[in-house]
């Protein structure tokens, strides 16, 4: 296994440490080229789909090419013991760094013993472990919600609105990520005056759900003075339109379509922050785990920067696409690591022709 | 030996009365059976037979009355408790469960047990045994029910009540499915039970069976005891009258005099699997030929792959001249053919229970009571009540579902829906098995009018007397082969049974051998 | 049984419609309670509301209608879902003119090959129709992948979905339409018929010359297109196609047509039922949404009702013989 | 031969009629074996210890739930709960399987009877409100999910970390970490000292619970039931019983699938998707395991075959390079093709009304 050292680690702009607290990890030096597994939970939605495209197209980036030995990519649905048997499987085949989305927060206490005893190092991502016993890497949930909660805050004070009623559209129940990005919400709401009424609706991260839900929630509550969303924000959007709801703030994630429609709106009122999960996470998740393989000192914690834009910054083909579809993730690349892979472009051809 | 006679009854019902949601099914029925005796119930479908040996049996319980078991009253609630007094009984419908062995149901309800687990050495000896009692070495013990032929089954069904050591053994139509062979096998175990002193109650729809066999005999109609007597004291006419509460003047409708007909159903050399081995037959327009033979002989077979269930028939076949061997039902039912086949089974076979009698007679006719897409519910009720009047359906509403008919009703709702598509060829899988007297000479009428009408008719029975009574001509099947065929004074029980056992027969009988094509 | 012999047929038959639309109205009353004691008004019984559900209750009430068919013969369609999805991502794909009927022709040949599958190869449609699933969703992964396909929806489909004639969704119309066609499949045609009868006993049907294999074929061709169907108008609803659309389709489907008095095993049951069916989930789910009830709550009334509705109206006949 | 003296034909050998009667489970076995051959064969470690227990560990959940589903499968029925039920026992685990050994023990116990409890209540509510299992049981699985939401709101949970390694290891690992066997040093446990602890479970919880519960009346009688109903009613066996020991024990393998999930990953989660994804595996390893949804046919042993076998398909994409986008398609089409291996059967069937059957 890893040996704690001190920092600071390795590339800081790409590898931040999430906070002055996180520990940093080394392993013992490994031979290259490496041996490489991404272990997938969940396939059926776009930005899973956006992340393994952009996991092999990463791969063949000549930035990394060299030092990759064999690359494999599997999801293993939505099964805990599945991805478990799949990352000791890869552990036993001899892999050196198994990249992983947890379907679970825990139970990776067997699997990060085995890969410790065999020095490999396991890097999860996006949906990452409650443990501190791994190198992981993501952006701040809480944070992402807090930021939500000050833009729509921020934008009714500017219109002279010191209390109301705000709709919450939730993601998955009892998802960590979830649960993290409310309570980010919830915190910034109590800690001003107000009164403000939060009504919370469960959207899935579905725009049909979302979409649904907030129709529903209109139709009883009337009208919001802001609304926040996590993933479903274009069909949330859509159905306050539908609904000829009047044009309120609206923080939502980073989907194509959601910000479409914040370009299209904003100068009728639907003033809108984006915020996203970016499927290149996985890229840096990558070259992590090769810094680790080199020797490197690694942050236990590495923290992607939530790639935030406001309605005052949206721009049609940079940051977001008029012409393409609404559902692919409109932020992937993260040039302070060299992960250079554009939405559109991982998602408009094939990997090969990405570089 | 028992003196019957002066032994106490075995078991007595007295005043019983059963009614099924206001229907009445016995009322006020007296009644007793003893050891050492056969004893025959006798009635129409729906006299309620089966619900009396229900009472007995702990399937059903009596609204009023009392059953004495050996002295003792006694109110069964389920079969279980029957068979510890001593009563079992073998029901009309199998009570065989077709994915467990022959040894697991044989001792299904108590199997001999090691260590409070089933010892499957010791239910398969006791298999074995039983099966070996009534002449079955043939049938394996592990063998599942569901691959053995429906009379193998009713065999086993056999062994596994004399399994329970009955005092009273009751047989509920016990004998319909079995070949002769089997049927003399039962009937040497019955009377070896006879001698041992076990009481039987034994009902049948069979009139000869219930001669050879039975001692006394009881009449009921109409959910009442009419009456008992012993064997002999009463002509067959006269139990026959008291069965239908009328006359019957002739059992059979008198058969036209014999013609040379032209064929018009003309099978050439079929063959199919290694059950049809080149079967050549003909019938005529409005001819009734009969199929003899004992049972599983290829009879069934045929009339599937004349209707076209079977895959992979080889050899001819044409309907007036033309066509070919049909590739479904609908193919059969449809066309230029017009076969229809009346199947063995009405319940799984025939009907759909749970719908209406309505839909179950048009179920074969829709397309003929339709306007473009869309049914014409004025033609299809005016075809329901024709065929209901045409074949004196007794029934409440056309709406109620067809399980709500007598056995004999429902049969008669499945002729009928053949005949509103009007078939020019009929045929019939042993359509009188299970029915009463007055019905099955209303069916016997039926068959001869319908061949009248110029229909050609396919008639396999198991009943020597009905194929003597009704055919114009009969074909003994044998191996998948047609071995003779008969014709006029000819059809006698002597040539059946013979032709049926393939025994060369003495050239007295103006037999010939069926002309290979 | 004893209710078989004394109420006339069509009395049983109509006892859980009557019931389920006898609890619609429970959960608009209660519903109704609730909201005057927390918000002082009563949302739920405005028209514009209840069009909302409707309207929603459009794409479940067209998959349950081609459910229902399925579930008529005693078998079972769990492509639903991707069979959903995929209509409305190829539909998306092709856009135009054209989109529409290229989802019909998925949702056409997804019945065809579940139909085939069933009714052909004898297959348990339990576990076919689960695999043509993982299938579908196969193909629809690797379609996005390979092919970043757009997921707009075209004008029509929006129009069908979320436009209103005279303040009524048109999806409430499409779904009335789809109703009325079913409905008349059903009790007045002679392939209806031959659904109920291959229901209650293939082999009797088999052998009274109805094709029983072309029944089951078309039945599943129906609840393919109807899925496909419910797919479009979805996409149209949200303005794009997307991954796992249909997720949410299937067991509510299932429920609706069996709350609604279709017997699970087949032989037995009414549209109108289905209809009846389809708007107590609906209702229920968004009261429970209106009041805020956390997932477990909401997962456990659901499954309460689903059980209560059943014992009171759903119970078997007891074996006798 | 004629046909009046009845010969006494010459009777097959018991594996043959074994064979002959149970060819979807002697099928399934042969199929497990080329597949698990194969992947060692290609496997870089293959044919180890650490690779065995690699796999059995992860098909240890989803062999239980196959078994809870052939319960009732085998009496005509299909219980779409189980998943559920396993999400729900893995949640109260999570909770009560920690701290002190007897603490663990009585967790483990007390876990285990509550997915046998949830079964017995879809077996009362089953046999006594006479409902459909099927559609009772889609209903009853979403209280289930509802109830683990409510026990763990967000995955978590502390089982005992000893529990965790000592059960997903070898059984020298085991008597290590518990001290046991000296150490697992002793000269008698070398023979078996490799064999995978998840698979001596699955083994004996086997021979423990379905072996003499099938040798039972009331285990025949689950055999009855899915055959003929009517005709097991009539044969006056104990129906109702029969049908509540089914749920029973169906939930009691659901329990066993929780339970070992927990422990397995040290923690519960309420996961909606989880549930559905093993109910609905459930039933394809049941059919893979060659028992009939018609019900009276096969044995749970079967459905463990099963789901040893929807495992080791996906153990392939591991070792093969199929594009990972082109994977869910890869595994939808071989689960198509190996469920229909059977229908091969049905397009020789000579006499078409035996399709009916
Ligand atoms: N389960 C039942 N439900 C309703 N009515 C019944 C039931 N069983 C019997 N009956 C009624 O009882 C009457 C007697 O039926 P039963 O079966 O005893 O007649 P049966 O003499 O055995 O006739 P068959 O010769 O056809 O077997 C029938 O006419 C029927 O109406
Ligand atoms: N669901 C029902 N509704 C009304 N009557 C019924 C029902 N089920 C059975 N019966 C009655 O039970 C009687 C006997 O039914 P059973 O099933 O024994 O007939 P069967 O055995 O086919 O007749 P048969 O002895 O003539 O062959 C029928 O006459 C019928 O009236
Ligand atoms: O992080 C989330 C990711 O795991 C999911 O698959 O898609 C939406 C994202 O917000
Ligand atoms: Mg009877
Ligand atoms: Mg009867």
């Amino acid at each position: 296994g890893p040996k704690e050292v001190s920092g600071p680690g390795a590339d800081p702009t790409c590898f931040a440490p999430w906070n002055a607290e996180t520990k940093y990890f080394q392993w013992d030096k490994q031979e290259g080229p490496y041996r490489i597994a991404v272990v997938n939970g969940y396939v059926g939605n776009t930005w899973r789909i956006q992340m393994i495209k952009t996991a092999k197209a990463y791969a063949e980036d000549p930035a990394i090419k060299d030092k990759i030995k064999e690359f494999k990519v599997v999801s293993t649905g939505t099964d805990a013991p599945a991805q478990l048997g799949a990352i000791e499987d890869f552990i036993n085949q001899g892999f050196d760094a198994i990249v992983t989305i947890a379907v679970s927060p825990e139970g990776f206490d067997r699997v990060i013993r085995l890969a410790d005893r065999e020095n490999v190092v396991i890097v999860p991502f996006d949906n990452i472990l409650d443990t501190d016993a791994v190198m992981m890497v993501n952006e701040d949930q809480l944070q992402m919600g807090r930021d939500w909660g000050n833009f729509v805050l921020k934008e009714l004070a500017a219109k002279g609105k010191t209390s109301g009623k705000i709709l919450e559209v939730r993601g998955l129940a009892g998802n960590s990520v979830d649960r993290d990005r409310s309570i980010g919400i919830h915190e910034v709401f109590d800690a001003t005056p107000g009164p403000w009424e939060i009504v919370q609706v469960v959207g899935n991260w579905d725009d049909g759900t979302a979409q649904k839900v907030t129709a529903d929630a209109l139709a009883v509550h009337g009208t919001f003075d802001g609304v926040i969303t996590q993933g479903g924000s274009t069909g949330t959007v859509q159905a306050l339109l539908d609904a000829g709801h009047p044009m309120v703030p609206v923080g939502g994630e980073a989907e194509n379509g959601f910000r479409k429609l914040v370009a299209k709106h904003s100068g009728e009122g639907l003033v809108g922050l984006s915020i996203g999960q970016s499927p290149g996470l996985v890229a840096i998740s990558m070259k992590a785990a090769i810094s680790a393989l080199e020797g490197n000192v690694m942050p236990q914690l590495i923290s992607v920067p939530l790639p935030s834009v406001d309605y005052t910054a949206l721009k049609d083909g940079t940051n977001f696409w008029t012409d393409l579809p609404d559902n692919f993730f409109t932020v992937n690349e993260f040039p302070p690591c060299g992960v250079n892979i554009s939405g559109p472009a991982i998602m408009a051809q094939t990997e090969e022709n990405v570089q | 030996m028992l003196d019957g006679k002066a032994a106490r009854p075995f078991a007595e019902l007295s005043g019983v009365s059963k009614y099924f949601s206001g229907a009445r099914a016995l009322e006020g029925v007296d009644f007793s059976c003893r050891e050492g005796s056969i004893h025959a119930i006798l009635g129409e479908n729906g006299a309620g037979k089966s619900t009396l040996i229900k009472i007995m049996a702990g399937v059903v319980q009596a609204d009023t009355g009392t059953l004495t078991v050996e002295g003792t009253p006694h109110r069964f609630s389920r079969p279980s408790e029957a068979a510890k007094a001593g009563i079992v009984c073998v029901f009309q419908e199998l009570s065989l469960l077709p994915d467990l062995s022959v040894a697991d149901n044989i001792s299904i309800s108590d199997p001999p047990r090691r260590f409070g687990l089933i010892d499957r050495r010791a239910q398969r000896e006791r298999a074995e045994a039983l099966l070996a009692r009534i002449h079955c070495e043939d049938v394996d013990p592990r063998a599942l029910i569901r691959d053995l032929s429906l009379s193998r089954r009713q065999m086993v069904e056999i062994a596994k009540a004399l399994g329970k050591n009955p005092k009273l053994l009751i047989l509920d139509e016990a004998t319909s499915a079995l070949t002769s062979r089997d049927v003399e096998t039962v009937y040497n175990v019955l009377a070896e039970l006879k001698a041992e002193g076990t009481g039987m109650l034994f009902i049948s729809h069979r009139m000869h069976e219930v001669e050879a066999l039975c001692d006394t005999l009881s009449v009921f109609r109409n959910g009442r005891h009419i009456e008992t007597f012993d064997k002999g004291a009463r002509t067959q006419d006269e139990i026959v009258k008291l069965m239908i509460g009328r006359d019957i003047v002739h059992k059979f409708p008198p058969k036209p005099p014999a013609l040379s007909r032209k064929p018009h159903l003309a099978v050439t050399d079929l063959k199919w699997e290694n059950r049809l081995n080149g079967v050549s037959l003909s019938v005529g327009k409005g001819e009734i030929v009969g199929l003899g033979g004992l049972d599983g002989q290829g009879q069934k077979e045929l009339l599937l792959a004349l209707f076209g269930v079977l895959r992979g028939v080889e050899g001819k076949v044409t309907v007036g001249g033309e066509g070919g061997i049909p590739s479904s039902p609908a193919d059969a039912k449809g066309g230029r053919s017009r076969i229809a086949l009346v199947p063995e089974d009405r319940k799984t076979e025939g009907l759909m229970l749970p719908m209406s009698i309505a839909d179950n007679l048009l179920v074969a006719s829709f397309d003929k009571v339709s306007q473009g897409p869309f049914i014409d519910p004025a033609k299809s009720r005016q075809a329901v009540a024709d065929a209901i009047a045409q074949l004196q359906i007794k029934l409440n509403k056309p709406d109620d579902p067809v399980a709500s008919l007598s056995g004999g009703n429902q049969q008669k709702v499945v002729i009928a829906k053949w005949l509103l598509t009007k078939p020019e060829v009929m045929l019939l899988n042993d359509p009188t098995r299970g029915i009463d007297v007055g019905t099955k000479q209303e069916l016997y009428r039926l068959m001869r009018e319908l061949a009248d009408k110029d229909t050609a008719i396919l008639f396999y029975s198991t009943d020597y007397a009905e194929l003597i009574g009704c055919c114009d001509r009969v074909a003994v099947m044998y191996d998948g082969r047609i071995v003779t065929e008969f014709s006029g004074d000819a059809i006698t029980e002597e040539a059946l049974v013979a032709a049926a056992l393939n025994i060369t027969r003495p050239a007295d009988a103006p037999a010939r051998e069926a002309v290979p094509a | 049984m004893a209710n078989d012999l004394t109420l006339p047929r069509l009395k049983s038959d109509d006892l859980p419609i009557v019931i389920s639309a006898g609890f619609v109205l429970v959960i608009l009353a209660l519903g109704s309670v609730y909201t005057v004691a927390t918000l002082g008004t009563m949302p739920l019984l405005s028209p514009n509301y209840l069009l909302t559900q409707l309207q929603t209750g459009a794409f479940l009430g067209i998959v349950a209608a081609g459910m229902m068919m399925v579930i008529l013969l005693g078998h079972i369609d769990l492509s639903v879902p991707w069979t959903m999805t995929a209509a409305a991502m190829m539909a998306t794909t092709v856009g135009g003119p054209a989109a529409i009927p290229t989802g019909l022709a998925i949702g056409l040949l997804v019945g065809l090959f579940n139909g085939f599958g069933v009714a052909y190869l004898r297959i348990p449609s339990m576990i076919f129709t689960l695999g043509v699933d993982s299938v579908m969703r196969g193909l629809m992964i690797a379609h996005t992948g390979g092919f970043a396909p757009q997921d707009s929806a075209t004008p029509l489909m929006r129009y069908l979905a979320a436009d209103k004639i005279l303040g009524i969704p048109v999806a409430i119309f499409v779904w009335a339409a789809v109703s009325i066609v079913i409905a008349a499949i059903l009790s007045r045609t002679a392939f209806g018929k031959a659904i109920y009868a291959t229901g209650n006993r293939e082999a009797a049907s088999y052998l009274s010359g109805i094709r029983t294999r072309w029944v089951i074929v078309g039945a599943f061709v129906i609840s393919g297109l109807c899925a496909a169907l419910a797919g479009l108008l979805l996409a149209g609803y949200s303005a794009k196609a997307y991954q796992g659309m249909g997720n949410a389709y299937l067991l509510p489907a299932i429920a609706a047509v069996v709350i609604g008095g279709t017997h699970i095993l087949g032989g037995r049951g009414r549209f109108i039922g289905t209809v009846v069916g389809v708007i107590l989930i609906v209702l229920l789910n968004s009261v429970l949404s209106i009041m805020q009830m956390p997932e477990a709550g909401r997962q456990i009334i659901y499954g309460l009702v689903i059980i209560i509705m059943l014992l009171v109206y759903g119970r078997t006949a007891k074996v006798t013989s | 031969m004629s046909a009046v003296t009845a010969t006494t034909p010459p009777r097959a050998s018991a594996l043959a009629m074994s064979i002959r009667q149970n060819r979807g489970f002697y099928g399934a076995i042969l199929l497990l074996a080329a597949l698990y051959l194969v992947y060692n064969f290609i496997h870089p470690r293959g044919f180890s210890t650490n690779v065995f227990i690699a796999n059995t560990n992860e098909s240890v959940a989803l062999a239980f739930v196959a078994m809870a589903q052939a319960m009732t499968v085998i009496v005509g029925g299909l219980d779409l709960s189980v998943g559920a039920v396993m999400t729900l026992t893995s949640c109260i685990a999570s909770e009560l399987v920690r701290g002190e050994p007897w603490q663990i023990i009585l967790g483990c116990i007390v876990s285990v009877a509550a997915g046998a409890g949830f079964g017995l209540v879809n077996g009362l509510v089953i046999v006594y409100g006479r409902l459909q299992p099927i559609i009772a049981t889609l209903a009853t699985g979403a209280v289930a999910i509802g109830l683990a939401l409510l026990i763990r709101p967000q995955p978590g949970g502390e089982v005992d970390l000893d529990l965790n390694w000592a059960v997903t290891n070898s059984i020298k690992d085991l008597a290590e970490t518990y001290h046991l066997f000296e150490d697992g040093e002793a000269a008698w446990l070398q023979p078996i000292a490799w064999v995978p602890v998840p698979l001596l479970i699955l083994v004996i919880i086997t021979a423990a619970v379905w072996i003499p519960f099938r040798r039972t009346v009331t285990g025949r009688t689950l055999y009855a039931i899915g055959s003929s109903e009517g005709a097991a009613y009539m044969s006056g066996l104990p129906i109702n019983r029969a049908k509540l020991w089914a749920f029973t024990l169906a939930g009691f393998f659901a329990g066993c699938a929780g339970l070992y999930l927990a422990i397995q990953t040290g923690s519960g989660n309420a996961d909606i998707p989880q549930a559905g994804a093993y109910t609905l595996n459930s039933i394809a390893a049941v059919v893979l395991g060659g028992i009939s949804l018609l019900g009276g046919v096969g044995t749970v042993i079967g459905a463990l075959i099963g789901a040893l076998i929807l495992r080791a398909i996906s153990f392939y994409f591991r070792i093969l390079s199929i594009d990972p986008l082109l994977q869910p398609l890869v595994e939808g089409v071989v689960l198509l093709a190996a469920v229909s291996l059977g229908a091969i059967r049905t397009l020789r069937v000579k006499n078409r009304l035996e399709l009916f059957r």
